[in-house]
């Protein structure tokens, strides 16, 4: 085969490659806009933390991980474990608190584990992330396996993180910190609550740690894959810092009222989907008929989803053990 | 008449002794935000007292805490909003290891004016981690109040109390409460702290809870009226110190009680009723029992957790069978 | 006969169970140190085992027990100290909100195999913050184990179940009970989580306890004899599950329960006991009633804590009292 | 009254004032040398903690508050509460369980607390003191008192330092955080579990931080002024970690095995006591013969005291009120 043909053979692989991590961030997108108008509708039940705007993040970490990886991630889950493989039809059936969801509708949003696609826990502590992905490494070091663990800026400024960054460093930890910087935990700016640089603190441990744009997932990508490789190499914790922005209220109660004017403006400019989108039909060499195509596939699969979870039986109550 | 809706009246009490005391302060995660906290319970205050006296703080709930602590053994009497009742472990060491050990340790010289609001219970579909009611783990520390309201006339009052008690007091806001609403006309009247109240008179049984197993005992006290059940209904208030001399009264009376616990039995206040009947009022014990939860975390899916929570029905049907089976 | 001491049986259950199963590990503050940790249980372990299994954490309690979780849900079977219980509060969210409900939100399809050893109990003028006995914390929580051993050989055998046990267990070790020995001959039998003993036979009076306080009951049994009083002695050995059987089958035999429990009687186990027997035992119980701690914190004055402390004379006399009282 | 007889009259001022400091370190020395040999006597209790060594730490500090500022010490703490001012008397009946003690002999060795003389507490939780005079300075920033946390190297572990450093920060408040590193917590070197410089993590909140000699009453307190100086004018919380050594083991329990060989003999030689009788019978002019004879009344002091408490009574056990 000519060289010429390999580079195409490469291209073609990388387009390809392209085009599935935008069809995982816009079946994130999707599968959010579905809870929001299913909680609206009153099938989705007490509340909801929507990734919308960060899918970038998970969807690029994920693809940096491997079959002997372990995940922990947090109430603002849906993306987490969607980017990890976790089947969208049980995640959505957990939501509609139906028997065929991935915890038989008993987690519900906030508390989503699917031990079978390396998604150990999702936690509505926060710093509960941390401290699982840390002890989980304890385990994985055996196999060569990392951790990852992810929270918000917010989170920094809890117990957990601290204890857990040094705790993780003084036994040179295979595990992965990354910190999603949303500029807000809850309704409060992260510069109102939090005393210096958030990747400041790592740093003070001796942990690496890199700030990245967490809107391009090819960035995410390349940056979760160097540290990734530092972790498993036997090199200790890493850190990664992605700025990036969500565009829904904090949860299905939040107005939003404080965002500052024209930022949600601009950070939409920034949207995931459409930095991911330009990529592909730019340097990619894409169609956009192609990223059309994914859009409708996606689109048509919510529905069919939607249909089905709305079909599902729920749970039966009945006695259940207290203990394994 | 006027109403008062739960919500307002936690306002109301914050704003009243924010204006009333210097001392007092209040913080915690958002509650200086426009929304007022996640609850909605503390919208305006900053405006209304400065952002020295009511301020939003870190998600540092040991922090929060311990912060609270310090300033109250130097002269200052803070309420500090701890979101969520399942979020009180974080903060429990300095509550029960600084707190709840000052004014013993000190000789009696100083003491703790604080008070820690916290969201609890379920029924709202949170899920295991923020549907919680921590009752059970502050139940067995001296030193510690825990207030657990059953109205918003109930709620102005106790945590005005509270506010005034010169002890740490552990003050609980059911979720599904911050909606009610009820007819109040004028100001409502003081409460202490540990004294239990009759919400309903009866002759045949007694239901104890709090909360919002108050609001359900009362129902259910309704629907026994029909079939001829007497049934009096008592809200405890305040679960520690509890009330012993009201439950004993009570079941000299009725000579039957049950308990309705949003929680797990084992271990849980319901028993320490119990225990009071039995050790205290044991020739007065016709019967008692408890109605709580399943010994497993809280459910999300709403058919789950409502078959989890022991409702109107729930007690109803169990009283009408105890009474059958004791009436044998 | 050859004699075990607590402490060796603490260390030897760990050796064993780290030859047995690769999958064990331990860690806690110090626990690797040539002394083998603030209580010398652990010593020679880390030589033993090597230091990727035995190994020493900074003081970082929520860290060891989050850690400790996430290894465990990773096929890790991990032992950790927290060295005393009143520190148990720092690591309690990890505990409750991680550890206990996971089995169940998992769907039953993980577990997390954990023992959370801890050194408990007053006694050793320790003080108010280092005295605790935190059963009454963890008693209301679903999902954990809570055990309680009150003798080399018991504690040997429990600490052994605990490690083997799928689910999270609190594994508490008095601080009293340290320096016991007993006789021993060969291997200790295995002894089941939350199967209660009867430590000695008895017709008159059951008398209930776990850790120190069984060895209180049984000095007291002994002195009852004397006049004429057969007090049988109930050891409950796990606290969560309780055997309520095993209490309700002494009650049927005896007629008359106390409870000897080192903690405040508000919000204490004893109080499920009670309620247990009135709850479900209502037609054997003549008389019921617990001995414990007033409620404030632990002193540290020797006379003071002496007289905190429900011992062997309190036991003797309050039984005398009741049956005489009783009797009536 | 002429320059040199100024000057002089400073120089006797600040002899005496040395001497002062000497006399107070001192006291400490042989109150914890007293509570050691009573402990084996079987007249202390349970278990204590001596501050041998770290004497002009909370000295020196303590020598540069006013009377509106308060302390939070450790279950260390017997030397935080005689550098206040404490009185050695009721602390030592306290030691020994009396009704005398300045708790009544409720409290003991580890939970200490004196109001009237400007000691919130000691605390037998590790952080405890980081939280109770972070709290405090909420109450004295309306005062313009500062508040002071002693705590040990160990003990930046702890999820305690994080928060409430980083709260102190956010909320700028009037704190003082001194950081005894005496090397080890409990039997561990605080290298085995510490990540990275201690004095980096308050840096990298933007809290002023020094390392200083702690085995140096003067340098202790010109530290100790200069940072109280900066909290009282509203700049914001300050910390110092003072290098320092215990001469004596953790606890009673503890023989000391994990000692680096020669390391205790190296700091004996920088004792506190040492190193501040050479500053006053050098650069201060003062004889050897004042210094012994401070000695000699600290002796006889603390036999009096000895005497005075073993005779005083123990407490009544009775019921006590729960609730103020
Ligand atoms: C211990 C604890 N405290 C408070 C909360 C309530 N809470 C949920 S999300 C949140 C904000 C977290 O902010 P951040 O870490 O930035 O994450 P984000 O929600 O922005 O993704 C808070 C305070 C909680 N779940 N747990
Ligand atoms: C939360 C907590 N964990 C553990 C302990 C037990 N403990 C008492 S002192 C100590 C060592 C503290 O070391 P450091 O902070 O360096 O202070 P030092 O004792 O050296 O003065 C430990 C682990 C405790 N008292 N509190
Ligand atoms: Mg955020
Ligand atoms: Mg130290």
């Amino acid at each position: 085969m000519s060289a010429s043909a390999t580079t195409g053979a490469q291209a073609g692989a990388q387009t390809q490659d392209g085009l599935d991590l935008y069809r995982r961030m816009r079946l994130i997108r999707r599968f959010e806009d579905t809870i929001q108008s299913l909680f609206q509708k009153g099938e989705v039940h007490g509340t909801t933390h929507l990734y919308s705007g960060q899918e970038a993040v998970a969807v690029g970490v994920s693809s940096a991980l491997g079959d002997e990886d372990r995940v922990a991630g947090t109430y603002r889950g849906h993306g987490h474990a969607l980017a990890l493989g976790v089947d969208p039809q049980g995640l959505l059936d957990e939501m509609l608190g139906r028997a065929t969801g991935v915890c038989g509708g008993r987690a519900g949003s906030m508390n989503v584990i699917d031990l079978e696609h390396r998604l150990m826990g999702c936690y509505g502590i926060i710093g509960g992330s941390i401290a699982a992905a840390t002890g989980a490494s304890l385990a994985l070091r055996r196999t060569g396996g990392v951790a990852v663990a992810y929270f918000g800026d917010g989170t920094t400024n809890q117990g957990y993180f601290h204890e857990c960054l040094n705790f993780a460093k003084v036994m040179s930890l295979p595990v992965l910190y990354v910190c999603e910087n949303n500029l807000y935990g809850e309704f409060t700016p992260w510069e109102d609550v939090t005393a210096g640089r958030i990747e400041a603190r790592p740093e003070t441990f001796g942990i690496p740690a890199v700030t990245i744009d967490g809107n391009d997932v090819w960035v995410v990508r390349d940056a979760a894959r160097e540290a990734v490789g530092r972790a498993r190499a036997g090199e200790g914790p890493q850190f990664i810092q992605a700025m990036t922005y969500r565009f829904v209220g904090h949860s299905r109660s939040d107005p939003g009222a404080y965002r500052k004017p024209g930022e949600l403006e601009a950070w939409r400019e920034r949207d995931p989907l459409k930095v991911a989108r330009e990529r592909l039909v730019g340097a990619l060499g894409a169609g956009d008929a192609d990223v059309d195509a994914i859009d409708a596939e996606v689109d048509e699969q919510l529905e069919r989803m939607v249909q089905a979870g709305l079909a599902a039986p729920y749970p039966q109550p009945g006695p259940v053990p207290e203990f394994a | 008449m006027p109403t008062l809706d739960f919500r307002t009246a936690i306002r109301d009490a914050l704003d009243e002794e924010l204006a009333r005391d210097e001392r007092v302060v209040l913080f915690g995660e958002d509650v200086a935000s426009v929304q007022g906290g996640v609850f909605a319970a503390t919208p305006g205050l900053q405006e209304r007292h400065g952002s020295e006296r009511v301020f939003d703080t870190p998600i540092s709930e040991l922090a929060i805490t311990g912060a609270a602590y310090g300033a109250a053994v130097n002269g200052l009497r803070p309420v500090i909003e701890i979101m969520f009742g399942d979020f009180l472990f974080l903060a429990m060491d300095s509550l029960v290891n600084q707190s709840a050990k000052f004014f013993y340790l000190s000789g009696g010289r100083g003491s703790v004016p604080l008070v820690v609001r916290s969201a609890v219970g379920a029924g709202g579909r949170f899920g295991a981690i923020h549907s919680q009611s921590p009752i059970g783990w502050f139940h067995n520390v001296p030193g510690i109040k825990v207030a657990a309201p059953s109205s918003p006339s109930e709620a102005k009052a106790l945590l005005k109390a509270a506010i005034r008690d010169d002890n740490p007091v552990l003050f609980l806001e059911h979720k599904r409460l911050y909606g009610v609403k009820e007819e109040v006309d004028g100001d409502v009247p003081d409460v202490p702290l540990g004294r239990a109240r009759v919400a309903r008179e009866g002759a045949d049984v007694t239901l104890v809870s709090v909360m919002k197993g108050v609001g359900d005992c009362l129902q259910a006290a309704e629907a026994l009226a029909a079939d001829g059940i007497s049934a009096e209904v008592l809200d405890l208030r305040t679960l520690r110190p509890m009330d012993t001399d009201a439950i004993l009264a009570s079941l000299a009376k009725t000579h039957r009680l049950a308990v309705v616990e949003e929680g797990p039995a084992n271990g849980g206040w319901g028993g320490e009723v119990l225990a009071v009947a039995a050790e205290h009022g044991l020739h007065d014990v016709d019967d008692v029992w408890r109605l709580a939860t399943p010994e497993h975390p809280i459910p999300y899916s709403p058919p789950l957790e409502d078959a989890f929570l022991p409702g109107v029905e729930a007690i109803v049907a169990s009283v009408r069978s105890r009474l059958g089976a004791a009436s044998h």
